[in-house]
């Protein structure tokens, strides 16, 4: 008999697949397509404390084997989602994480608080990547002591399962998974989108409203891939891979070079059974190749060359 | 909405560069509707990543026709689909025209471009009513009129080279002052330029419009956010174009 | 009658299509592929003081929309270079430009002034994403001192264009970019490969013999964009687009987000031609759009939104 | 060195998942010599990438033929050409198997799975030269043998559903240490595994042996330094399969 969980924390999840934030919505919009029961869990789009109407169109645009997105974080805040979306979150049999976004440090408090004051939540995912009213904008998610401090104030406030969205836009992942792990994260999930722009010829305009956005899809899966054996060798805690997964065979790469479960993000928009097919294939190559624990893929990677990730000529 | 394999029947070329492409779905030929569109995987693997969105066309029996210009990656793999290949279908998806109601008399089909798209199935549907219509395509060129399946059609050509020299909107203001056509409402599709137009006429005028929007998706039912349509008098700022829309009632957008 | 030609320094190249440093060998390897004297410049292989072997296979692996490459600088030394490759590059109606590696600074300054005392090389650009042994291995490139000091002391051993290669796996390159400005550096290239890396899920080892590599190629394309989009606003000295160059489009959108011209690199293993297609396009682009000078390109997108490039909501 | 935007003629299956894909090039057809490779681009635009190398199997007049295995994004595409469909080819590549001279009477040929690819051409060659030629055929089973144009055959499969149940390499090993064939020169292709083991033989028996080696490029013609092949006694450490190779002699090569 094949064992497909894990934990992190005393949270289980049934299976080493999630679906990424922002790109399964409230994990309602497609129940006809997918059915999310069979997810090992499901991250909600960012949360903010007021609903954001989120950025002007385009929002969108792909790329080669890749998207761009600056969707600026719509949603529909806290409150309605306690009101509106947990209920049904609350009849899911797949772990609920609700991802926070916020531009202060008390603004995730608060986000934080108000979760915790209700039931459905089984943990945090936290969103560092948005501009830090205080700093002028700045990024949290760049800046490694803010990012430490976040996830110290938000671990104080609660007991379930707290991990850290780390962005791949820094010289050295890895400082920011030890700031957050020392900070008390219970995991990682790396990465976000990287920073990218297209421009339209005709118009000679960004083709993004905002003019840069987000970077994912199958594009990103090697630098991705870099980012989690960077951060293995890094920290303790659990990692959660994210980047350019489509199938059963990106998923298990992730595994191999040291993710604990893997998230599925824009192949969502194509397929929304996306996670539940890799969940599906994960077991049979399982299966196929006699193996008992999933977990026994975790780091699995063959890697003789313990080279240094960030110091190869290039 | 239901996500399909559906075996490719032909692919035909109607007009210049343009294809018409059916497919074999029974589920989405019978639950279809005037307006609402199909997301089409155009390919398999990576390129292009994503669905690409099609108004359906038109269907016949099982068969679901989409009608596409070839611009980019995705129309040129689905140009190149032969009888047997599949194609993985996501739909019925989005809002579909309001073609029933005793707050018009005349239907009026405005298509601008490949706008025509879903004018077809509109009109099929409003013969049932009873209805009055009238349908006016305006293209750059005769080359790229495709003027099947529609009533009453007049048309307007940037060039001059077939029917009215212009565009279709100016074409249809001056056929529906005339007052000929009882109590209208405008069923509409085409390029935003062409729509800003037309939402100008008939919010001076105050004439019923509904019009199909155009624009990037990340997914097409409402997962992703990426389809943002302004919205003008709402509490909230935005709708989205594939799950609020693709139509919408002019009066309560920007465009 | 349209202006191609642009300079940096006093050095006038006749068109703003180079060929990126490693993706066309010395120039003389696929004479009968494509006519080099077409192209407004060949910059060579990185040059290093001691010929170096690099690395074991497997060095090459493709990914989605682009390759990774472990290829270790392998190069015929500074030495060979001068005696074997320069006799032809000086017949070359090109600009020639010593692309220079090493590992210490000093190293640096070595293989500069070595191509100083021949005739043949127009300029230098410095690829900085190399191990620092002083420092333990950590790459130069990711520390804005050690490139700035790298800058200042070339530029004080040499009068010809210094152009400094950045590498995008830092945070802010546009301090980077400040930097080597103020250091003397006539032009910046942006962007060197990302780090990446790719598992063999049937044999569980890295794709290639180093673990990770460089990824290059379309899917980069929007990072470099929004990375020379960065650097434009940084800085006043000429900026060299590259990343994911492969038609005469991608490089618009460079010379429009600011690149004063363009690198082509991965697309000639596919096509040693195609930097001389896309200087024809662009020379066809203009006529079509009636522009006098390639020049009036550069830096012309119509970007209302100034929003800060690291700083978005994501 | 050509660059060549190619007609494909037919792409017929030869074995159990066995492709060959004829292609028109007279300027290749007519410059290719045994052991040499095209590099072909089996797609317009990005997917996949880089060009794929195949040796070339057999050239007929114009006709030039590859012989493949569909393993991938690359072979999957190739295996759908059409007739009149053009492909773009980069060759010839390489260095050729060395034939001709006096050092051996008897050639020796030995192919592993597809690593028959390029032996035809060298038959075919070699017969103008009046050598002694013997065939070593190895595969997994009898379905994926293919055994078209080559010389005096013995056949070896894992499974034993075909000839010899073994590997071609011990094979050779037996019917070459029975002495009938004098002065031999073994001339090689398969996995490298395989090669592995026939290294070793030739090196305990000095026996003339060129293998032509198959491993990732990023070019195939010299300029990205990504095909390293290590080299023994050597003053360089590596040589580049694309430009030095894909032959190489035994001796020199560490696999
Ligand atoms: C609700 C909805 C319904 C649609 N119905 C139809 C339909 O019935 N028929 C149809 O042909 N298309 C329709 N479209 C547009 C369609 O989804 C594709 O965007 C379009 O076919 C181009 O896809 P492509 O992959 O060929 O081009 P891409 O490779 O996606 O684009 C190539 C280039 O063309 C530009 N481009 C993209 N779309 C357009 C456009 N419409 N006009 C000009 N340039 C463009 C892109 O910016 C890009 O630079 C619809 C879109 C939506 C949202
Ligand atoms: C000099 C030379 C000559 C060659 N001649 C031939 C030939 O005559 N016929 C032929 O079929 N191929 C030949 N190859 C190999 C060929 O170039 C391709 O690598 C192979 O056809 C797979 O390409 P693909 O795009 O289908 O698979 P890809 O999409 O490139 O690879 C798919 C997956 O299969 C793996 N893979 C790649 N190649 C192989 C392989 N050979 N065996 C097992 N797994 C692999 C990859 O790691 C990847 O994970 C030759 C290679 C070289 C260097
Ligand atoms: C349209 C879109 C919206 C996203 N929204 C969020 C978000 O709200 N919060 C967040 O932490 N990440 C968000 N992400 C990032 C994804 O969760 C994921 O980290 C990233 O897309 C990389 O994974 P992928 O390549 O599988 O898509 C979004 C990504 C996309 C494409
Ligand atoms: C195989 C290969 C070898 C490279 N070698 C070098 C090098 O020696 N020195 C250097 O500065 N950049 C080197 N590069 C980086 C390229 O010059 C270029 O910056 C990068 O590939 C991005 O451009 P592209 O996407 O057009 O390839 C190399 C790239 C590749 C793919
Ligand atoms: S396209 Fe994804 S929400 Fe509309
Ligand atoms: S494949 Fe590029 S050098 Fe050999």
């Amino acid at each position: 008999m094949l064992r497909t969980s894990f934990n992190i924390g005393s949270v289980v999840f049934k299976n080493r697949v999630l679906v990424a934030s922002g790109t399964y919505g409230y994990g309602d919009e497609c129940l006809d397509l997918a059915d999310v029961n069979q997810l090992g869990g499901i991250i909600t789009k960012s949360l903010s404390l007021k609903p954001r109407d989120g950025n002007p169109p385009a929002r969108i645009v792909e790329t080669a084997g890749g998207m761009l997105n600056s969707i600026g974080l719509a949603n529909i805040g806290v409150t309605r989602f306690v009101t509106e979306k947990l209920p049904f979150l609350r009849t899911v049999d797949a772990v609920v994480i609700a991802n926070i976004a916020a531009s202060t440090i008390d603004e995730y408090c608060a986000v934080l608080d108000e979760l915790e004051s209700h039931e459905g939540v089984d943990g945090y995912e936290i969103n560092v990547s948005c501009p830090n009213v205080k700093e002028g904008g700045l990024s949290f998610g760049t800046n490694c002591k803010l990012t430490e401090e976040i996830t110290r104030r938000l671990r104080s406030r609660t007991k379930k399962p707290l991990i850290l969205k780390l962005t791949p836009n820094v010289t050295h992942i890895a400082e920011f998974a030890r700031a957050v792990e020392s900070a008390g994260a219970d995991a990682v999930s790396v990465i976000n989108t990287l920073i990218g722009m297209a421009v339209d010829v005709r118009t000679r305009k960004p083709m993004l409203s905002t003019v840069t956005g987000g970077l994912s899809g199958p594009a990103i899966k090697p630098i991705a891939l870099a980012k989690v054996y960077e951060t293995a060798r890094a920290v303790k805690i659990p990692i959660l891979g994210i980047g350019g997964i489509v199938n059963t065979n990106d998923a298990l790469e992730f595994l191999m070079v040291g993710a604990t479960a893997v998230q599925v993000g824009t192949a969502n928009f194509v397929d929304p059974a996306a996670g539940i097919k890799i969940a599906e294939g994960i077991r049979r190559y399982c299966e196929d190749h006699s193996i008992a624990d999933t977990g026994s893929l975790v780091g699995c990677l063959d890697a003789k060359a313990g080279v240094s990730v960030v110091d190869t000529w290039l | 909405m239901i996500q399909e394999r559906c075996p490719v029947e032909t692919v035909e070329q109607v007009a210049d560069n343009v294809y018409v492409l059916t497919f074999v779905s029974k589920s989405i030929s019978t639950s279809i509707a005037p307006g609402q569109f199909v997301n089409v995987k155009t390919d398999e693997g990576i390129e292009p990543l994503l669905r690409r969105p099609f108004s359906v066309y038109y269907t016949q029996g099982e068969g679901v026709q989409i009608i596409f210009n070839v611009i980019g990656k995705g129309t040129a793999v689905l140009r190149k689909k032969r009888a047997g290949e599949t194609i993985d279908v996501l739909g019925p998806l989005g809002v579909p025209f309001t073609l029933y109601g005793n707050d018009f008399e005349t239907a009026v089909l405005i298509g601008g471009g490949l706008g025509v798209a879903p004018l077809p199935m509109a009109t099929r549907e409003l013969m049932k009513t009873g209805k009055q219509i009238v349908t006016f395509l305006g293209a750059r060129s005769a080359s790229i009129i495709v003027d099947q399946h529609l009533q009453h059609v007049n048309i307007a050509t940037d060039d001059g080279s077939k029917g009215f020299h212009g565009n279709a909107v100016d074409l249809a203001k001056q056929i529906l002052s005339s007052g000929t056509y009882p109590r209208p409402k405008i069923f509409a599709c085409g390029p935003t330029p062409m729509l800003r137009a037309l939402q100008t006429y008939v919010l001076e005028n105050n004439i019923l419009c509904e019009a199909s929007l155009e624009g990037p998706m990340g997914c097409g039912f409402g997962i992703c956010q990426g389809c943002p349509v302004e919205l003008v008098g709402e509490e909230k700022r935005y709708a989205l174009m594939c799950k609020d829309g693709p139509t919408f009632d002019m009066k309560k957008i920007k465009l």
